[in-house]
């Protein structure tokens, strides 16, 4: 990836408008590619099984043509449109999928697209909604199923030693982004809202050392950059699952605002917490994905005390709202969506309490409705400036 | 620069957004009988504020429609617009928006619903209001999807329903996707009324039922946004005035902007 | 000798077939408006006038279509995929799989080798696979429905909808406009739009046998160019592809005076 | 088209003591307090019912409560509360309808608001939820509704069933989860004790764990009589007689109510009498939540002479013997293989047959053992646990069965806005004509 040094901007755009495409070459070279639905999907494994995990992502801007044929309209948009995107060929060079047990629309369809996409691989990993201790060990068991499946496709032992060092090379690949991360904290953030997204999306499409690299490029890359004027925008930040293009992010910048962070589940819920190394790697894997990703659809009810549940479930929001200096936090959640649908009246309320405005969308994963979501964004701003 | 409305044009819209901002803005100006350089400043707003060539700002409607209500209605605490392609809600505190909630992605409870059901009754949009306030008991409209609510209502009429109680149920159905809209703002009076809808006394009544009191509408609520637009520029250039900073104008005339259509 | 009525009231267009026995003598089509009693009668006066026949001489009369409650003077009512399959089958007998495009529902319908409906689907709670979604944009680009086709066939270049939805499919052809899209190409876009959804009505069902396509949206010769790309087969349309139900409604009269 | 417009009337006397039977369980709510009980929130087919009724804790079923709602047409202002506080009218209605009464009667400071459904439920104690495969909002709705009622303690465990997956062979995996829906439910035990103060009577327990076994065979027993040509009972009577099995499990009146229903229908099929004044069409109702509001469309159906012998919703039990379920001292862990075989029960046969998977191969059964000319299915917009998937079903028992007719219907449980009668008649009519010309080809 020598090519990378200097310009990791300009391999960022290539990734992100071929996505996919580095994992097709190292493809035809042999290796072997498993795509991935969500953010509760422990890479490592993937990694530790000398195979690329390829996040799957969906295409705003094209309609959904194909899937309605297979799969209800009450499901997700998101797994909708990704479902779609795979029956048009998209990922046609993928050796197999994994799809963790987020939801109730990825549960409830995962006969639907393993029926329809019939892969080499294919595996559902069922993981818990509750955290307790027989919830993790419960994880250990499934991931051990998981890593029992993998070893039988590829044919070869994962060991523990090629556990541990897939943790740690994840660990680094998070380390780095989170220094990128870092450099929005400014007063005029070196990379926007825009360059990031890009980022975040061409790093989930290779594999961990590579997306290293270009992460650490881009870093070298915006050091560099002229700090441009201390400009008064007002700092944004969004929330949601995954949201992977660039187009609401324009909706934002383009109205004269900084998106400066984001708690999405290709963003900062990927990279924030890292897996403990732990004797047993399968040990720290479960707490990470379990306890320390915190997704609506792992349910921390940990604490005795309503509040006690809520900084368990939201406490981190209120800390990058501090650390970036948020003004305003954009809630973009997806119809149709039961776990994060039935967090908003409450996350609203906890993030206003940290003196943020909060603009809630429920909208679909397509830019269809693009000019209505510019209107409020543009109201949203005129009120808060 | 004085606060009075020198003139006021109203003109549908439709694809040819630009052809048409062009047009009102000559007819405005011939009626005040001014030319497009004596204006100091120009503010477009609404969903084709975008394709205002030759305005100097673009702001949204509901900022706009918060400036302009409150200079029509002070009293008015909470805003409801029901537009052509959707219905919003507005909460104001001095003037100024302190939140805002806009119908989701379903023309239930906006003007084109209204449109779509005058239509398929064949009754002119405007009589709407009228008809509907002779009816002795609003029909039952179940489905909110605009277009099986348009079923809906030709089924009942079929089966010999009058038009008057379908229009009434139509309100009805409209009013209480507003009202549960505009509940998310967390209602306080006095509520004005703008946008196309406000012209319909019909849906007016059947919003003041859900609210449990009267609601408040300016003279012409479909120029509300407009006038907002106008006291935005006001104010802008009596800020400039106070800084001594020059104006940035949009480069486009008048005249140039007609070659886009 | 013996004369047929079928009469068909549908949610768009109320149609009147008399036949003779099974050759039609005369058809008549009319919005069906406010008033559908109304609307019955005064179809079934034309087709009447037409055939040169007076009530008397209608010895059965078979009602169909979202109004047929309405129609009293009918001896008998039946749904209108079952009047579609039997008109269907009686021009085209090697058609297995039939697709009707209505104002408010689209249906793919089964038909087994005697012309009856061996299963069926209709479009989901959404309009965006009727033909509402023409008539929606239609009246923006202020074109009639008639035109349509014509329009669309020639554009090579279609407009890609993201939006399902009928209503606000206008909103984002008014954004298309204003950035300059050509209104044939907005069509096009619009039928290869209805065109998928209806194909995975098709899909659901199965395709199998002959395809034909009927009803209004039949008339659209763009809409039927964007099936016949998505399904990838010829597909057959009658000549009046509107009356079909109302002729397999006096089709099924027909049979019923020889029971 | 006749437009039945006649009051719902039901086939079996049995499902006439039903509203009694729910009015009971809900006033049960209402008087605790009095009592000395506590009341917990509690959601069904979640595996804690036993624990609830051993310790004398009185249960609180929104999905009863948002049904009763929903059939008596009186649900919307609920829906309207709970979207102006931001819940999208896409999340599921027997959520959204319980918070938004939730929501009212906290603003008049715990009572319930008037012209609330048969006297509305009472505050709870407690939220006792899961995060079990069952839905999302088995463990959001908690969540969720502590938002309103800040002081109520929740939990929420798990019962995890292993995915169906044809090249996996569930049986060794069987044993970890329910080794993990064990510890579960004994969490849920220290839970109920913490919250009541009392100590679990295990003896108590365990003789309501076999009543539950004995009550779920007496169930299906009498759910088999349906078998009948023609059918003492169908699917509209079957949405009423879910009631104890769904709501009152653990309790001798569920039994007993089973009993009850066993005798009536055997003196029915004595008497030869049946469901629809000619019964035509025998119809599966294959998958699917009802609409609670529209429940006449049964009537709708056997107007025509179409009965349904047999349904999938809410047949929650199945025959003890045939779960084959290992020996254990521990009655929760006898709940945990229960429930766990309850739905891996399936998993042989589907692998047995290409192609299948086991909701398919349970609709195959079904359709011979009760002799169905046709299947229905129900889809409604805000639920995507039982309702995901159904097209899939369809098309896979088209592929691998046969090409039997097949009607899905659309509405919701509980939201009426969904739902238009005139479409839903006219999609009834021409399925029955389709069933018409099958059985003529058929024979």
């Amino acid at each position: 990836m020598t090519e990378q040094q200097g310009n990791g901007l300009a391999t960022v755009e290539k990734y992100y408008s071929q996505y996919g495409s580095r994992a097709k070459e190292l493809k035809a070279e042999g290796r072997k590619v498993i795509g991935y639905l969500s953010a509760l999907a422990p890479v490592e494994i993937i990694t530790a099984a000398g195979a690329i995990p390829l996040r799957l992502k969906g295409y705003v801007s094209e309609a959904i043509t194909r899937a309605d044929a297979h799969m209800e309209t009450i499901v997700c948009p998101f797994v909708r449109n990704v479902f779609d995107a795979a029956l048009k060929g998209k990922y046609d060079f993928l050796d197999g999928m994994v799809l963790p047990h987020q939801c109730d629309s990825i549960d409830r369809t995962n006969d639907v697209w393993n029926y329809n996409l019939n892969l080499p691989y294919w595996h559902f990993l069922n993981v818990p909604h509750v955290t307790d201790d027989p919830s993790i060990e419960f994880m250990q068991s499934i991931l051990r199923i998981f890593i029992g499946t993998l070893e039988k496709f590829t044919g070869s032992r994962i060991t523990d030693e090629s556990l541990i060092q897939a943790v740690k090379a994840h660990n680094e690949n998070r380390r780095l982004m989170r220094e990128l991360y870092d450099m929005r904290k400014a007063g005029a953030p070196l990379i926007s809202g825009i360059e990031m997204m890009k980022v975040l999306v061409a790093a989930m499409s290779l594999p961990v050392e590579e997306s290293s690299a270009l992460i650490g490029s881009v870093i070298e890359e915006v050091k560099t950059k002229e700090a441009p004027a201390d400009a008064k925008m007002p700092r944004i930040m969004i929330i949601g699952d995954q949201i992977d293009d660039t187009a609401i992010v324009e909706a934002i910048e383009g109205a004269g605002a900084q998106l400066v962070m984001d708690d999405l589940s290709i963003g900062n819920k990927m990279y924030w917490a890292d897996v403990d190394v732990t004797p047993d790697p399968v040990y720290g894997i479960a707490g990470r994905y379990l306890r320390k990703l915190k997704l609506p659809t792992t349910c921390a009810n940990s604490g005795d005390t309503y509040q006690e549940n809520l900084e368990a479930r939201f406490g981190h929001i209120r800390q990058h709202i501090m650390d970036f200096k948020v003004d305003g936090v954009v809630l973009f959640i997806y119809k149709y969506c039961d776990p994060y649908g039935f967090d908003v009246p409450a996350m609203k309320s906890f993030i206003e309490s940290t003196g943020a405005s909060v603009l809630y969308l429920e909208d679909e994963y397509s830019t269809s409705t693009l000019p209505r979501v510019k209107t409020r964004i543009e109201a949203f701003l005129e009120m808060i400036a | 620069m004085g606060d009075t409305l020198v003139s006021s044009v109203i003109g549908p819209s439709g694809p040819e957004h630009r052809r048409l901002a062009n047009k009102v803005m000559e007819e405005a100006l011939a009626s005040a009988s001014i030319v497009f350089d004596d204006l100091a400043y120009v503010v477009a707003t609404g969903y084709g504020r975008i394709n205002v060539p030759f305005a100097d700002k673009q702001v949204t409607e509901i900022t706009c429609h918060a400036k302009g209500l409150y200079s029509l209605l002070p009293t008015a605490k909470t805003i409801v617009d029901i537009g052509g392609q959707d219905s919003k809600g507005i909460k104001l505190n001095e003037g100024k928006v302190s939140s805002f909630v806009m119908n989701d992605k379903c023309a239930a409870g906006t003007g084109r619903f209204l449109e779509v059901i005058a239509d398929a009754l064949g009754v002119p949009l405007e009589k709407l209001g009228d008809i509907s306030i002779k009816a002795e008991k609003a029909a039952i409209i179940s489905n909110t999807c605009t277009v099986f609510a348009e079923q809906e209502v030709t089924s009942q009429l079929a089966n010999g329903e009058s038009v008057a109680n379908l229009i009434a149920g139509i309100h009805e159905a409209i009013a209480v996707r507003i009202y549960s809209l505009i509940s998310k703002l967390k209602i306080s009076p006095d509520v004005a009324i703008t946008g196309g809808g406000a012209k319909n006394i019909g849906l007016i009544r059947a919003l003041e039922i859900k609210f449990g009191f009267p609601v408040l509408v300016p003279p012409e609520p479909l120029l509300t946004g407009a006038i907002g637009a106008a006291i935005v520029g006001k104010e802008i250039c009596e800020r400039a005035a106070g800084s001594g900073e020059i104006l940035k104008r949009s480069a486009q005339g008048l005249q140039e902007a007609t070659f886009f259509s | 000798m013996a004369y047929v009525l079928g009469i068909d009231i549908g949610s768009g267009f109320s149609k009147a077939v008399i036949c003779e026995d099974k050759t039609i003598l005369s058809h008549a089509i009319m919005p069906s408006g406010g008033n559908f009693k109304e609307t019955a009668g005064k179809v079934t006066e034309i087709v009447l006038e037409k055939a040169g026949l007076s009530p008397g001489d209608i010895s059965y009369a078979t009602a169909t279509g979202y109004g047929a409650a309405v129609v009293d003077f009918a001896d008998r009512s039946i749904t209108d995929i079952s009047c579609h399959a039997a008109g269907v089958c009686h021009m085209f007998p090697s058609v297995r799989t039939l697709i009707d495009i209505g104002a408010q529902f689209s249906k793919a319908i089964r038909l087994n080798d005697k012309g009856k409906v061996a299963n069926f689907i209709l479009n989901e709670k959404c309009a965006g696979g009727s033909g509402k979604f023409i008539q929606v944009i239609a009246r923006i680009l202020h074109m009639k429905i008639e035109d349509i086709g014509k329009f669309s066939i020639q554009s090579d270049n279609p407009v890609e909808f993201t939006t399902g939805c009928a209503v606000f499919a206008e909103s984002e052809a008014v954004s298309r406009i204003a950035e300059g899209a050509l209104p044939g190409d907005i069509l096009a876009g619009v039928h290869k739009a209805m065109a998928s959804k209806i194909v995975n009505l098709v899909v659901r069902l199965g395709l199998t046998g002959d395809c034909a396509i009927t009803g209004g949206g039949a008339k659209d010769h763009g809409l039927v160019r964007a099936i016949k790309t998505e399904l990838n087969t010829d597909v057959l349309v009658p000549e009046e592809p509107r009356i079909t139900a109302a002729f397999g409604a006096a089709l099924s009269a027909a049979e019923n005076i020889y029971q | 088209m006749a437009d039945d417009k006649k009051p719902r009337a039901l086939a079996t006397q049995a499902a006439a003591k039903i509203p009694k039977f729910v009015r009971g369980n809900m006033s049960e709510t209402l008087k605790a307090k009095e009592e000395g009980k506590k009341v917990a929130y509690a959601y069904i087919n979640d595996g804690q019912d036993e624990i609830m009724r051993a310790m004398d804790i009185v249960p609180a079923w929104g999905e009863s409560f948002s049904g009763v709602c929903a059939a008596k047409r009186d649900a919307e202002k609920y829906l309207q509360k709970a979207e102006a506080d931001n819940f999208s009218r896409s999340l599921c209605t027997y959520a959204t309808c319980t918070l938004g009464f939730d929501m009212l009667r906290e603003e008049l400071g715990g009572e319930v608001p008037p012209g609330a459904p048969w006297g509305g439920m009472g505050r709870p104690d407690m939220i006792i939820g899961s995060g079990q495969q069952l839905c999302d909002p088995r463990f959001k709705w908690p969540q969720a509704t502590q938002h309103y009622l800040q002081d109520v303690p929740v939990f929420v465990g798990s019962m995890y069933y292993p995915p169906w997956d044809p090249n996996m062979d569930n049986m060794e995996q069987e044993k970890i989860y329910v080794k993990y829906a064990t510890e579960e439910l004994h969490a849920c035990v220290s839970f109920c004790e913490k919250h009541t103060g009392k100590k679990m009577d295990w003896d108590r327990l365990a003789a309501l764990v076999d009543l539950t076994d004995r009550t779920w065979d007496i169930f299906i027993d009498t759910y088999e009589l349906r078998k009948a040509v023609p059918t003492p009972m169908d699917t509209g009577d079957a949405m009423n007689t879910m009631v104890p099995i769904t709501f009152n499990l653990g309790t001798q009146e569920a039994y007993d109510y089973y009993s009850d229903l066993y005798n009536e229908l055997k003196q029915k099929i004595e008497k030869n009498q049946g469901v629809a004044d000619e019964e035509k069409y025998r119809v599966l109702w294959g998958a699917g939540l009802p609409s609670w509001f529209a429940l006449g469309d049964f009537q709708y159906f056997n107007s025509m002479g179409a009965v349904f012998p047999a349904e999938t919703t809410y047949r929650n039990a199945e025959k003890i013997e045939r779960l084959d379920l290992p020996e254990t001292n521990d009655p929760l862990e006898h709940i945990a293989w229960r429930w766990v075989r309850f739905w891996t029960h399936w998993y042989d046969k589907a692998r047995q047959r290409p192609g299948s998977i086991p909701k398919v191969e349970r609709i195959i059964e079904y359709i011979e053992d009760y002799k169905c000319d046709g299947v229905v299915f129900h889809s409604t917009f805000s639920c995507r646990s039982w309702h995901a998937g159904i097209v899939q079903q369809a098309e896979i028992l088209r592929k691998i069965y046969r090409d039997i007719p097949v009607l899905i219907m659309e509405g919701d449980i509980v939201d009426i806005s969904s739902y238009n009668e005139a479409d839903t008649h006219n999609r009834i009519d021409a399925f029955i004509e389709a069933l018409e010309t099958s059985k003529t080809k058929g024979n």
